[in-house]
């Protein structure tokens, strides 16, 4: 009983860092069996050649989620994503070397792209706290207004982006890593920092565990809940350009689909939508797994239309059978 | 005007306003087809001094018969050329037309046992591209770049959209002619360039040195295939082809560089110039549905396979001169009858 | 003095809880000023012919929603369900008008058995559902559109009837709305729900089973769906395999945008009325009033928000997430 | 009268339409103890929490060291030195020992906005070691037990006393209310060492305690303060007098209306149940009306196997009989369906249904008393409403009261008015049910348990205090770390004594 195990908490501590990181090995688990499956299903899965695809699929969507994992902790959701990338693609390409107008700003094209993520995850933040509306409608509202602003500065045919040193960061690779891979990577590290050892990333597990209590303790909740909704925009924006830079021109269907597909990433991993439970590391591994399934199924040569199916009926059995065990009697589960 | 539309005399709103409303009816103007169509019809409006009302139904189709239906509202006979979201609507979106009695030209997707001629004057045409000849064709220049000989992958489009089966139909009859080429792996990419690219990589990884040509069911998606070749190095070795005509696909035509081979224009600014003026004539009365033939009201129009012969024919719309002979006939690119 | 304070306070409450119908009712207004016959017979027909799917796909949600659950699947249920109808009325004619909806019922107790049985969180278990359903639609009508002539008239009626010139459909979903309402009020366990979403243990710990509550909910979700695709295969005069589920977005905008807590407990069918009410108003009303297509997406999106920042009752939300 | 180190002066508190806290006047001087007692919904935490910023007076004014301060939000007040334990818990379950002991208030655990762990953990560890508690500060506090957490919370408030620059106050609400033996006087030592530099204001329903520990006492009462006492010249019976409004009965537990059980049919019978890592072969009958009282420490399995017979949590191996028949207790349900019933200790999620109404609590359970076939009867539902809120003496605006916004002793008499109310009750599994109500309610409830064995009512019983245990059961059973070690009869006449008890449960 809970005496015991506290006392006995102590040793055992890298089991323990990895659970903390990845989650209660589950979904670890489950993505294990799909790349042992498909390893042995498909000889070209675990070829290098696919191996740097797998990681160019995995890099914008990892990107995403991770940004989205920060409001799903608080227990909120966003659901602007895909107008933000777009909207930030867009900003960004138009102000690079490109093929509509004259300007080239380089590298701060790119910052510029990020920051216009930042601020539509400032505007959710808010208006969802100061206004007190739920995330979920602010968000689709922000959403319809980047498609729209995308859309404006779309002007009938996407800009190109015209910056080769810029472009090469799309397709380039390092060391046979693909470049965008890199950049997923630092994201990734950066958001585990921030996660662990700063007053957004901690505070906001507790906002999301209960944050009638956390008004209790007198913490300033809404400046944090605006930080996280900042956080998920930057990401976001950064997944914009990255997307840019990967088809080399700004977009407004640019962001088309990375929302369902990041959710599911953030709640395969282990991060639960009632909040305050799961990280970023988890994100991981719900992200890595989508990208293993979808790359797979193309290899093992799955009829389209069964691809959707078999993909749906994946992510329930891998969440149901891998928490099985932690069924409990008494528990809400929303 | 609610007398008018109980019983639903054709044009019975046109006694309450003499002019006819002039209505494009498109997906969005996010992307640059839809956005050149949407061109056509303003060139149309200015020949006739008139604005142009756009219905962007993103995507959506409840909301596109939503706003079809919004239309009875202005109680003015309406003009409307609409590319319905799928072949599903056509029917509700024509009947609606008919019931609040303006004219309406339906484009691409209809369902093939559904004829204007069985549902109203009011549906005055059905214009669409016989997609298995042109994807015949555009598959050829495919396969003469690659000399005959060797495997491709095809990308193709949404799955129950008319328009991609034809395509991929086309692709196929290619094949039967070409022994020497051999379809390696099909995989959806939805129309979009950001899966495409995705899927190109797998299949590439898939397939490795097999791989010498890529065929996708539309530019969008071709363009990402050619970002997934950049990646790989493999830009300007592997020949890749798409359909619609776009901008960015026209000048990677003619730039040449990446051997971006062909595509296939379907003139999106005739479709909305031309379309637009074939329901306005039947509104404002110029011509008679009722004396119109089979052909004349449900059509194949043509389409031109670019290629770097042709390519600077496409690049920018039309002037308002060159359109002029379409808005005065919308007739004059008939093929064929459909079916 | 302390009843002169519960006036006040019920007076304030019986504001905030009319505030979505004030929005609906200012939104018409600033739409009917610009243009007169959009409350013209013919326009009203339109708009209501629009509403009747939304409402019913609406409906259903507001049951899962109010547990504190989600269905993502509904939509594409009720795409599944317009195919099924598009196979099956040539074949059995009427019959499929009754059995479709009934096999929706199905799915929606199935996906509701996963969720309580295996507790994984509704989001997970519908949108993986979500995939599941699309593609069998997809696989059963071999990716296309599928006319419906032969058996037609089974489902004719719900698009042709018309009771004082308003369509029927629309008609029945109002009033499918109201009778859930007046279910929620009168029974004995018509509270249950509300309980689901605000103290789901404290519910179980009374005895009720939670599990039980929970299937039959997304069980309701699915027969709505079902009832919805009648509508759309009907209106469309075909199954489609994605016929509905660009629904999806909409019609859980219509339920919160009514006053509906997301995070359930709080709510009911009426406001979900008022909410789907609202989103069609909106639809339609932008390129009404002229608002130019480029632009549109950008005005929709502000009024969107501006109108939750009216509807949504704080004072019964507790925390907002 | 430099001497007084907080004051308010005639604080006033409505919540639409109920006047929490009235015209109150309230002071505590350097290092002195305040005991605060008054019945449940008086404004014992409605005044704390305005001291604690959580609430924001509608009228009158707070002193801090003389000068007048308002307290916005819940760290400006701890900004003051005044730290808080809640009645209701007030942790975050989701995050370490650790950061709740200093949500908030870092301080040296976070430099730069960046948490240095090891030095987080060191500081919590300090201030468990106040309290010689085990849990680890790494420890996630949803791994905790309720009793380990509300050492926590004390944890959380001691912490005060290094922030506050001078003068902190540490406010408890009802600290004692789930601690028993060890505990409580682990608590009172840490008390006696604060007032050495700092003052305390205390909140129990437990007379004894409160003189024990106190140097003054305030009496409230609905909302108003009725009496200021110092310790020497009142004694329990005056306190009770002054709080309840009359004579505390002679009889406190109604001993005397405790009627003998010989001959009954037995009800329940546990045989052989065991649950891993809780408890192990626990047998015994329950008959009808008669009251078995379950005594034992933390972590005695007690809790574990009052849930398990309740099927909110699966056993290992044994058998439950109910009338000579087995229980399957697959889930609360099937328990609730023959006639189980149960009060838990986690009164604020399992008990109440935050944000129904009272009267939609009280029919949570059965609803069938009160509907008319699936219908509900409207009216009737409301009369018997408003006759258990009468019965019960619930204070509330109305049966229509949103339960969150009853004061903690009230809710709790919902939940049990939710069980009374059920005609299908057979056994009733208590677990603190007394838990924080106040000595007229207490009474209220003994009277309460009497009539349900007169019914012929099954009870099995968690007492806060071992004196409640004895007083009220027919018979006692003793558990450490999961085994009965002793039985006791206990009907009238041959009670045991509370050190009878005692030595089998250290
Ligand atoms: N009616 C109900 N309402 C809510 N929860 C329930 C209900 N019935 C069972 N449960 C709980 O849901 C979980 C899964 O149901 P199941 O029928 O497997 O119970 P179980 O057999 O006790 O589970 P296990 O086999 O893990 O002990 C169990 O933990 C059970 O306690
Ligand atoms: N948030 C609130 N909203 C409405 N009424 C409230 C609220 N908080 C307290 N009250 C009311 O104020 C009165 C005082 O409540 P309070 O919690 O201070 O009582 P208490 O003295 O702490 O009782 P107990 O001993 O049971 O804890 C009660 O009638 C309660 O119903
Ligand atoms: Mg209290
Ligand atoms: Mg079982």
């Amino acid at each position: 009983m809970s005496r015991s195990d506290l006392v006995s908490s102590a040793p055992g501590v890298d089991l323990r860092k990895i659970q903390r990181l990845f989650g209660t090995g589950g979904p670890l688990v489950a993505l294990v069996v799909l790349v042992a499956f498909f390893s042995l299903a498909s000889s070209t899965f675990f070829t290098l050649g696919n191996g740097s695809s797998l990681l160019t699929q995995l890099s914008i969507l990892l990107v995403v989620a991770i940004g989205l994992t920060f409001v799903i902790i608080l227990g909120s959701l966003d659901l602007s994503i895909e107008g933000v990338m777009a909207s930030s693609s867009l900003v960004f390409v138009l102000l690079a070397a490109n093929d509509r107008n004259d300007s080239d700003l380089g590298f701060l094209a790119v910052i510029a792209g990020v920051l216009t993520g930042s601020l539509f995850g400032l505007l959710n933040g808010v208006l969802h706290v100061h206004l007190k509306i739920p995330s979920f409608m602010v968000t689709l509202g922000t959403g319809a207004i980047g498609i729209g602003i995308a859309t404006v500065l779309f002007g009938g045919r996407a800009p190109r982006l015209m910056d080769d040193s810029l472009r090469d960061l799309g397709f380039g690779s390092l060391g046979g890593i693909p470049k965008l891979a890199i950049i997923a990577v630092i994201v990734l590290t950066i958001a585990l920092l921030v996660q662990r050892f700063t007053r957004v990333g901690r505070y906001g597990y507790a906002i999301g565990g209960d944050e009638q209590v956390m008004k209790l303790s007198g913490v300033n909740i809404n400046r944090y809940k605006v930080l996280s909704f900042v956080l998920t925009g930057t990401a976001s924006g950064i997944a914009g350009v990255m997307a840019a830079l990967q088809l080399g021109v700004g977009d407004v269907t640019i962001g088309g689909g990375y929302l369902f597909t990041a959710i599911t990433a953030v709640v395969l991993g282990g991060t639960a939508l009632v909040g305050g439970i799961g990280g970023v590391g988890r994100t991981l591994v719900g992200a890595a797994i989508i990208t293993v399934l979808a790359n797979g199924l193309i290899l093992i040569g799955v009829n389209p239309y069964v691809q959707v199916a078999v993909q749906g009926l994946v992510i329930v059995l891998a969440v149901a059978v891998t928490g099985w065990s932690l069924r409990k009697r008494v528990r809400a589960i929303k | 005007s609610s007398a008018s539309d109980e019983q639903n005399v054709p044009g019975g709103g046109a006694e309450s306003t003499g002019e006819v409303a002039l209505v494009q009816g498109i997906r969005s103007l996010s992307n640059s087809y839809h956005a050149n169509w949407a061109e056509g019809g303003d060139l149309f409006g200015a020949s006739i001094g008139q604005d142009v009302v756009v219905l962007s139904d993103e995507g959506d189709s409840q909301k596109q018969l939503s706003l079809v239906k919004g239309l009875a509202a202005k109680g003015q006979v309406f003009a409307l050329n609409i590319d319905p979201n799928t072949s599903s609507d056509t029917e509700a979106i024509v009947r609606a037309v008919t019931e609040a009695g303006g004219y309406v030209v339906t484009q691409w997707n209809k369902p093939a046992d559904l004829n204007p001629w069985d549902v109203s004057d009011n549906w005055v045409a059905h214009i669409s591209f016989d997609g298995t000849g042109s994807g015949t064709e555009v598959s050829q220049a495919l396969f003469d770049d690659m000399g005959g000989e060797g495997g491709i992958i095809a990308i193709q489009g949404i799955l129950d959209n008319v328009p991609a089966k034809q395509r991929f139909a086309g692709l196929q009859a290619a094949l039967e002619a070409n022994p020497g080429i051999e379809l390696l792996d099909d995989q959806t990419a939805n129309w979009s360039r950001t899966e495409a690219l995705a899927v190109t990589q797998t299949l590439l990884a898939k397939h490795g040195d097999k791989v010498k040509g890529v065929w996708a069911a539309n530019d969008e998606m071709a363009l990402g295939a050619l970002e997934a070749l950049k990646a790989a190095g493999l830009a300007g070795k592997i020949p890749v082809i798409g359909f619609d005509a776009v901008p960015q696909a026209l000048e990677e035509i003619q730039s040449g560089e990446n051997r971006y081979v062909a595509t296939v224009s379907t003139d999106p600014w005739w479709q909305g110039a031309a379309g637009l003026s074939l329901a306005y004539q039947a509104a404002s009365g110029a011509i008679d549905v009722s004396k119109l033939t089979h052909e004349q009201r449900a059509f194949y129009a043509q389409q031109t396979v670019v290629t770097t012969e042709n390519v600077t024919d496409f690049l920018a719309a039309p002037s308002a001169e060159a359109i002029q002979v379409d808005i005065d006939d919308p007739f004059a690119r008939i093929v064929s009858a459909i079916n | 003095m302390a009843t002169r304070w519960l006036g006040d306070s019920s007076l304030k409450d019986r504001l905030i809880a009319a505030l979505p119908l004030i929005v609906l009712i200012a939104l018409v207004a600033v739409v009917s000023a610009q243009q007169p016959n959009f409350l013209g017979m013919s326009n009203v027909r339109g708009l209501l012919e629009g509403l009747a799917p939304i409402l019913l796909l609406a409906i259903g949600q507001t049951f899962v929603i109010l547990t504190g659950g989600i269905d993502l699947s509904f939509a594409v249920v009720s795409s599944l369900s317009t195919v099924l109808l598009a196979l099956w009325l040539p074949e059995i004619g009427p019959v499929a008008v009754v059995l479709v909806p009934l096999i929706t019922l199905g799915t929606g107790l199935l996906t509701g058995i996963v969720v309580a049985v295996a507790q994984v969180p509704s989001f997970i278990v519908t949108l993986g559902a979500m995939g599941l359903w699309s593609g069998v639609a997809l696989t059963l009508s071999s990716a296309s559109t599928i006319r419906i002539s032969e058996g037609y008239q089974a489902i004719g009626w719900i698009t042709d009837m018309r009771i004082a010139g308003l369509p029927v459909s629309a008609l029945i979903a109002i009033a499918l709305a109201v009778i859930a309402a007046v279910a929620f009020k009168t029974l004995s366990r018509g509270r249950t729900l509300h309980a689901m979403g605000l103290a789901e243990k404290a519910l179980l710990m009374s005895g009720n089973s939670t599990r039980m509550i929970r299937i039959a909910a997304f069980g309701m979700c699915g027969l709505f769906s079902g009832l919805a695709g009648l509508v759309l295969a009907s209106s469309q005069y075909s199954g489609g395999p994605t016929l509905g589920d660009t629904l999806m977005l909409p019609a859980i905008a219509a339920v919160v945008i009514g006053g509906n807590a997301i995070t359930g407990g709080v709510g009911g069918p009426m406001k979900t009325l008022v909410g789907a009410l609202i989103i069609i108003v909106l639809r339609v009303g932008l390129s009404a009033i002229g608002v130019p297509a480029a632009y549109e997406q950008i005005v929709y999106g502000a009024i969107i928000v501006g109108a939750v920042v009216l509807t949504i009752d704080r004072s019964r939300l507790g925390i907002v997430k | 009268m430099n001497d007084v180190v907080l004051e308010v002066r005639n604080l006033r508190k409505e919540f639409r339409g109920v006047v929490a806290l009235d015209d109150i006047s309230f002071e505590v001087r350097r290092h002195e103890v305040v005991g605060l007692i008054g019945e449940n919904g008086a404004g014992k935490s409605t005044l704390l929490k305005i001291l604690s910023g959580v609430y924001q007076p509608d009228g009158g004014e707070i002193l801090r060291m003389g000068q007048t301060v308002s307290f916005k939000t819940a760290g400006d007040s701890a900004a003051a030195g005044i730290g808080m334990v809640h009645q209701e818990q007030s942790l975050v379950t989701s995050v370490s020992v650790a950061e709740n002991i200093f949500l908030g208030e870092e301080g040296r655990g976070v430099r730069g906005g960046v948490f240095r762990w090891g030095e987080l953990r060191r500081m919590a560890q300090a201030q468990l070691d106040k309290i010689k508690s085990p849990i680890l500060p790494k420890a996630k506090v949803e791994s905790l037990t309720f009793a380990e957490r509300q050492m926590v919370e004390l944890a959380k408030a001691l912490s005060v006393e290094e922030r506050a620059e001078n003068e902190p106050v540490i406010v408890l609400d009802e600290p004692t209310s789930v601690l028993e033996g060890d505990e409580l006087e682990v608590l009172f030592e840490q008390i006696e060492r604060l007032r050495k530099f700092a003052s305390i204001i205390f909140v129990s329903h437990r007379l004894d305690e409160v003189l024990r520990i106190s140097d003054r006492v305030y009496v409230f009462k609905d909302g108003q303060q009725v009496a200021v006492r110092n310790r020497n010249e009142v004694d329990t019976d005056e306190l009770h007098r002054l709080m309840v409004g009359r004579e505390s009965t002679s009889e406190f537990y109604h001993e005397g209306a405790q009627l003998s059980v010989e001959g009954n049919p037995v009800l329940l019978e546990v045989s052989g149940l065991s649950k891993h890592k809780a408890f192990e072969d626990v047998s015994f009958a329950l008959r009808a009306g008669e009251v078995v009282g379950i005594a034992g420490v933390l972590g005695s399995g007690r809790e574990e196997l009052s849930r398990v017979l309740f099927g909110a949590e699966p056993f290992s191996s044994g058998t439950i009989e109910l009338d000579g028949r087995g229980l399957p207790l697959r889930s609360p349900v099937e328990a609730v369906k023959v006639g189980i019933g149960y009060i838990p200790a986690e009164r604020r999620i399992e008990g109440v249904a935050q944000g129904m109404s009272v009267q939609e609590n009280i029919f949570l359970a059965d609803p069938s008393t009160v509907s008319r076939g699936p219908f509900l009867d409207a009216r009737k539902a409301a009369a018997e409403a408003d006759r258990w809120v009468k019965g019960l003496k619930i204070k509330t605006p109305n049966r229509q009261t949103d339960v969150a916004n009853l004061s903690g002793g009230n809710q709790q008499k919902v939940v049990l008015a939710k069980w009374l109310s059920s005609p299908r009750l057979r056994v009733l599994i208590l677990d603190h049910p007394t838990r924080g109500l106040d000595v007229g309610a207490k009474e209220d409830v003994y009277r309460f348990i009497r009539e349900l064995c007169a019914r012929g009512i099954g009870v099995v019983l968690l007492a806060d205090t071992l004196e409640e245990t004895i007083a009220l059961s027919h018979t006692i059973l003793v558990m450490r770390d999961g085994v009965v070690q002793n039985r006791f009869d206990a009907h009238p006449g041959n009670k045991p004594k509370p050190v009878d008890l005692v030595e089998g449960m250290v």
